[in-house]
């Protein structure tokens, strides 16, 4: 819960986990790897520094050598006829332009490799806000700029903003992605070595851009279980997400003549303009906050936006319950009981298996 | 003008500087040297104001705590630092100041095309700037110069609109300035003065007016929608009414990605221009040289997406962005390669331009490199938005940009005054700079990698070694670019005399006086060779 | 330059050809062509403008560098309109492609440090 | 004034002149593409994403007063041409006369225009001001359209003013007998930027108005 300024006494990281955690005082020239992918960036980016390096000083040399060389004096008053040759021109247009392409494959792959998460990756929601990261795990557990990852297990994060853009990084693991409000964008992960990272925002979000700052921490799976139990509100995800899909009286048309939520998540649901789409996050979220946008076929364009009645973070709870019912057979809601206790927790039972 | 000297002088001859001393010969002129002269004195005034604020931000950036600035300060300083530097300094500088006093000279013209239309371009720079800096009297700005929206729509509460405003009617200077240039080197280059016997200077004024032209209208248009979205919400850059903030990064960057190659390309091209004159020879591979020029301008236009790769654009798109990215590379190299086959079998000599212009090479060469670092997405994802961002621009803007104008301005500048500049303050400014510079950027590269974000005004204590160097580089920087200003202010009145060619160049605007007259030759040059055609020796062929 | 002066039957021709395709737009649109609906649109306009281009403001008579003018412009807003739509076009996040993950998964596999 | 043989003192000749400024006017053209560029390319974006959204639009919009724009600004095209010719061949009292009746079609125009506007104002169509004249689906991105809608249009019609402005201008020059066959730069500069705020209106007028027409 660092708030405060990054001098923040409390806010400074502890002894073994700072260590080269570019957090340490004195003058380190690297930052800490503490994910394979981070380990592929630094090779791309040792090889660029090497490269640039011999490149800089076979350039400084050539220069100081012609400079010395053919300085004016007396007898280099005036210059030599130097012959010029297009085969030259091609030579040193043609081969930086090889070396480049190869490059340029080489981090193409880390970037694509960086956007597509593993299938089998922990989900956790985050949402930015003027100046701080709100978390939430699918098992209710909710954090402010402190985030609880297992290590050695792929963590996807799904993430928007409140207000302004605002973007998620985590040097140790050389990632980054801008926050949008409006959208979900993601970014995964997967830590190597247990300990506590600076989470920050990279993309300036106004007067406390800088302050926007927390922290990563990295632990054994067990010991995450462990923590997940232990400061977990008794509420899941998706539970507070029936809670929310309650207040808002969703069930009034979604148990009877709506379209059905059960088993929708993860469905490809025809539209009314006659095309398909994925219920993914995306569009659950847009079906919540702009109903109008994409009208399920054979229905009726009738429900209102609740763009103003829930958070983003409730929408994404939202979501989460929904994801929940993924499994039941479409109608198995009990039309009476606006939100179905029984089903519901099936559904979050459902879910945690998957985890 | 009351100097003692003055009688004792021979009769000065008659030029544009003794062509009428009332306010209205300056401030009605339509003398293309004139307002270069204008352009000049509100340019460096632009400087050294941005380099205030740059100087705040470097003492705030001393510790890792928030002492000097508070962060609302803060930010509105580095917003103003931006946006000066950027619309009001790098973009105008070279192209105002030299482009309009030498375009006309090198082509063998009275003047440029529409010499009205170029004094209106001065007044509407000064209005445009004038109406930004106001800004930070009235309460400042503090959207950081790329003006992202939702942030700059519906967030921020300061003078937004105000200096949107002052940036448009600037924006306008810029395209008339370009128009001006393209229109004077297509229809008014002297008989015999073909597109291969143009001075490197000229083509690359030629592709940074094309980029003027055809880019500025694409960001006066998006401030403009910036500006009714934050006056009346008009949903365009807005989710929550359906709009897409990403547009607004695509509008704007496809203004301002070719926009840094508006404020390096004339830097190219005056330094073909000092590599050749102090090495005494033709620039090697001339028409490489030039053809780099266009193809630097034209691919400037199909890169801008490498500032989104982050951002939240297509995976897809950022592949083909990266890739473009790398191949403005070439052209680039190619001028660096041929620059140092230049400088091969010359009659080298070490004037101030010249240590400018090698400086230059080495600067430049760096800042390009890394920017092959934010070309590769893989390094990119890491280093976007930290400081090795801010490191890699200031090399190509200042190292490369800032030297090459200050190199031009050197080398030009008995030709403006008549008078010679003192040449070793000149050399020792330009060391100066050298080392200032370096120590103030170098380390800013290795902070972005250990993942400082800019835009930073509180940093953790692990980055502070850094950060004290760099501050400590900025102070050496500012006295290598405060000398210049007092010994060239200095040479202006009292300087010995120039003649005609002080440094036996080649090109037309070295055959008339120093400085010229009013309509710049007595009668209009005919050219019969090409540039650069220096004396060579036959007998030692390579 | 344009010194060549036509006559005012020409013009009024031209006239005539633009008032006959801005009939054609209007009633076209009221049929319904499916995604042809704005490319015949688009192209009409297109055809229009190239009217008044070439003989309203005389291109079809005047030098390279108007034309190069002309279509400069043009060819830089395409260049806009393909990468912005482009990626308004593909934006979805790619699904896994087989095989590509292998190297990151074998990585990430390796034991805890 | 009817002497004006001599070009202006940095040209060499007539002929440089004249294609100087014929090439500015050119470029500044092309600016302008880029200008109405970076609006339309916003518009093909949004509706490439909401084509429902823009089809319920453009029917806000009334076809037939869209279409007799449409005619009255080519008609206006048409005496400037007219104008213009009149320009080459030298005769000063026939410019004066395309030229007055261009700016009577321009000014018609912009009447019709004022009326569609007031058609949006008093049927709550504004968007930002007041846009609850419209109920129906996709609401906020039907408000987008008609954002883009004004601003395109408002961007036009202030085109079409300076037009105006610049042509009775030009109209007053010619009164004074400023033309001859020689020297007419500024009557074909004027009537490039005539022909081209016509060019615009022209794509203008299937975005805005023809793209729900069929349903």
């Amino acid at each position: 819960m660092s708030l405060e300024a990054t001098d923040d006494e409390e806010s400074r990281p502890e002894g073994e986990h700072g260590r080269g955690n570019c957090m340490t005082s004195g003058l380190d020239l690297f930052p800490q790897a503490a994910s394979a992918n981070a380990q592929t960036v630094d090779q791309l980016y040792l090889a660029f520094v090497i490269a640039s390096a011999v490149i800089v000083a076979a350039i400084f040399l050539i220069i100081l050598v012609f400079v010395v060389r053919f300085r004016r004096r007396e007898g280099n008053l005036v210059a030599r006829r130097v012959k010029e040759s297009t085969l030259v021109e091609l030579t040193w247009s043609g081969i930086p332009l090889l070396i480049l392409m190869g490059a340029f494959v080489w981090g193409a792959k880390i970037y694509f490799d960086e956007a597509v998460p593993p299938a089998n990756s922990t989900e956790i929601y985050v949402v930015g806000k003027q100046w701080m990261w709100k978390l939430q795990h699918p098992e209710g557990n909710r954090e402010i700029n402190e985030l609880h990852v297992p290590a050695g297990r792929p963590v996807k994060l799904v993430m928007t903003s409140e207000d302004v853009i605002h973007s998620f990084f985590i040097p140790a693991f050389r990632i980054k992605q801008d926050v949008l409000p409006g959208r979900y964008t993601q970014l995964w992960f997967q830590a190597s070595t247990e300990g506590r990272f600076p989470l920050l925002c990279a993309e300036y979000c106004g007067t406390n851009h800088s302050r926007m700052h927390g922290w990563v921490y990295a632990m054994a799976p067990a010991e995450y279980q462990r923590w997940l139990s232990g400061e977990a509100t008794g509420e899941t995800m998706s539970e507070a997400g029936q809670k929310v899909f309650h207040r808002l009286a969703c069930a009034t048309c979604h148990a009877r003549d709506g379209p059905p939520l059960q088993g929708l998540y993860g469905r490809r649901v025809p539209l009314s303009d006659g095309s398909v789409v994925l219920a993914d996050d995306a569009y659950l979220r847009r079906s919540i906050v702009d109903p109008a946008a994409q009208i399920v076929r054979g229905y009726e364009p009738i429900m209102p936006t609740f763009a103003s009645n829930a958070t983003e973070e409730e929408i994404l709870q939202l979501i989460a319950y929904i994801r929940s019912l993924k499994n039941l057979p479409a109608g198995s809601l009990p039309e009476n009981v606006p939100g179905g206790t029984k089903n519901q927790n099936e559904g979050a039972a459902n879910e945690r298996k998957q985890q | 003008m009351t100097n003692p000297e003055w009688i004792t002088e021979p009769l000065a001859p008659p030029s544009y500087l003794n062509n009428g001393y009332g306010w209205r010969s300056w401030f009605l002129t339509t003398d293309h040297k004139r307002i270069a002269l204008l352009y000049l004195i509100s340019i460096t005034g632009f400087f050294f104001l941005g380099g205030f604020f740059a100087m705040m931000i470097r003492l705030e950036l001393l510790t890792p705590q928030p002492d000097l600035l508070q962060s609302d300060t803060y930010n509105r300083f580095f917003t103003m630092h931006g946006v000066i530097m950027v619309w009001f300094f790098l973009i105008p500088s070279i192209p105002t100041v030299l482009g309009n006093f030498l375009v006309p000279m090198m082509v063998g013209a009275k003047d440029l095309a529409f010499p009205r239309l170029n004094l209106l371009s001065w007044y509407l720079f000064m209005i445009g700037g004038i109406l930004a800096f106001s800004s930070i009297v009235i309460g400042g700005v503090d959207t950081g110069w790329t003006f992202y929206t939702p942030y700059s729509t519906t967030y921020s509460n300061t003078h937004v609109l105000w200096m949107a405003l002052g940036i448009f009617i600037a924006g306008f200077s810029s395209i008339i300035t370009g128009l001006n240039f393209i229109i004077t080197i297509h229809t008014m280059r002297a008989p015999g003065l073909t597109w291969f016997r143009l001075p490197l200077f000229l083509w690359s004024t030629y592709s940074t007016s094309l980029i003027l032209v055809l880019a500025t209208p694409v960001l006066a248009i998006t401030l403009v929608l910036m500006g009714l979205e934050r006056a009346f919400g008009i949903g365009i850059f807005d989710p929550a009414l359906g709009g897409d903030p990403l547009l607004f990064q695509h509008l704007f960057w496809f203004y301002s990605h070719p926009a840094v190659y508006i404020m390096i390309l004339p830097g190219l091209g005056v330094e073909s221009e000092l590599i050749s004159t102090f090495s005494r020879r033709n620039v090697f591979g001339y028409r490489y040289v030039a053809m780099a020029s266009v193809a630097i301008a034209v691919f400037s236009f199909l890169v801008w997406g490498h500032h989104l790769f982050v951002a939240g654009q297509s995976v897809y798109i950022a592949l083909a962005f990266s890739f473009l990215s790398y191949l403005i590379a070439i052209p680039s190299a190619i001028k660096i390669f041929n620059w140092m086959a230049t400088l091969y079998g010359g009659s080298i000599s070490f004037e101030t331009p010249m240590l400018y212009a090698l400086f230059f090479i080495g600067l430049f060469t760096i800042g390009g490199l890394t920017g092959l670092f934010l070309a590769a997405l893989g390094i990119d994802v890491h280093v976007t938005d930290t400081y090795f961002v801010v490191a890699h621009f200031h090399y190509i803007m200042v190292g490369g940009m800032v030297v090459a104008y200050l190199g031009g301005m050197h080398y030009w500048w008995p030709k403006i005054s008549g008078r010679m500049y003192p040449e070793r303050f000149g050399q020792v400014s330009a060391f100066l700079i050298f080392i200032g510079f370096n120590l103030t950027f170098f380390p800013q590269f290795i902070l972005g990698y250990l993942g400082m974000p800019r835009r930073y005004h509180a940093y953790a204590e692990g980055f502070q070694t850094l950060n004290v160097m760099s501050t400590a580089g900025a102070s050496i920087l500012a006295v290598g670019y405060v000398l210049p200003l007092f010994y060239l202010a200095w040479s202006f009145f009292r300087g010995p005399l120039a003649p005609t060619n002080p440094w036996g160049a080649t090109g037309l605007e070295w055959k008339t006086a120093s400085p010229p007259p009013t309509e710049n030759f007595e009668e209009t040059p005919v050219v019969t060779e090409e540039t650069y055609r220096f004396p060579v020796r036959e007998e030692m062929l390579v | 330059m344009s010194t060549r002066v036509h006559s005012v039957r020409f013009y009024v021709g031209i006239f005539a050809a633009l008032l006959v395709l801005t009939v054609l737009t209007t009633s076209v649109a009221e049929i319904d062509l499916g995604a042809f609906n704005s490319p015949v649109a688009m192209l009409i306009a297109a055809a229009k403008a190239t009217l008044v281009a070439l003989f309203f403001m005389h291109l079809r008579w005047s030098g390279y560098r108007m034309r190069f003018a002309a279509i400069a412009g043009l060819l830089w807003l395409s260049l806009m309109f393909a990468f912005v739509l482009a990626d308004v076009a593909t934006r979805h996040i790619p699904e896994q492609p087989v095989g590509w993950n292998e190297a990151a998964a074998s990585a990430a596999r390796a034991p805890l440090k | 004034m009817s002497s004006h043989v001599y070009p202006a003192p940095h040209f060499r000749s007539f002929e440089q002149q004249h294609e100087a400024s014929e090439l500015g006017m050119w470029g500044f053209l092309c600016t302008e593409i880029l200008f109405f560029g970076g609006v339309l390319c916003g518009y093909t974006m949004y509706r490439l994403l909401y084509p429902q959204a823009w089809v319920h639009g453009s029917e806000l919009n009334s076809l037939w007063l869209g279409a007799a724009m449409t005619v009255v600004l080519l008609a206006s095209s048409l005496t400037m041409a007219l104008a213009v010719r009149a320009a080459q061949l030298g005769q000063s009292k026939a410019i004066v006369g395309f030229l007055a009746v261009t700016i009577a079609l321009g000014i018609g125009f912009l009447v019709l225009k004022g009326y569609e506007y007031y058609g949006h104002w008093v049927h709550h169509l504004v968007p930002g001001f007041n846009f609850s004249g419209y109920q129906a689906p996709d609401h906020p991105q039907v408000a987008l359209f008609v954002v883009f809608y004004f601003f395109l249009t408002l961007l036009h019609a202030v085109h079409m003013i300076v037009g105006v402005g610049v042509l009775s201008v030009i109209a007053m020059m010619a009164r004074r007998d400023r033309f001859s066959a020689i020297d007419h730069g500024p009557v074909e500069i004027a009537g490039l930027y005539w022909h081209f705020v016509d060019i615009v209106w022209l794509f203008l007028f299937p975005l805005l108005y023809l793209v729900g027409a069929h349903q």
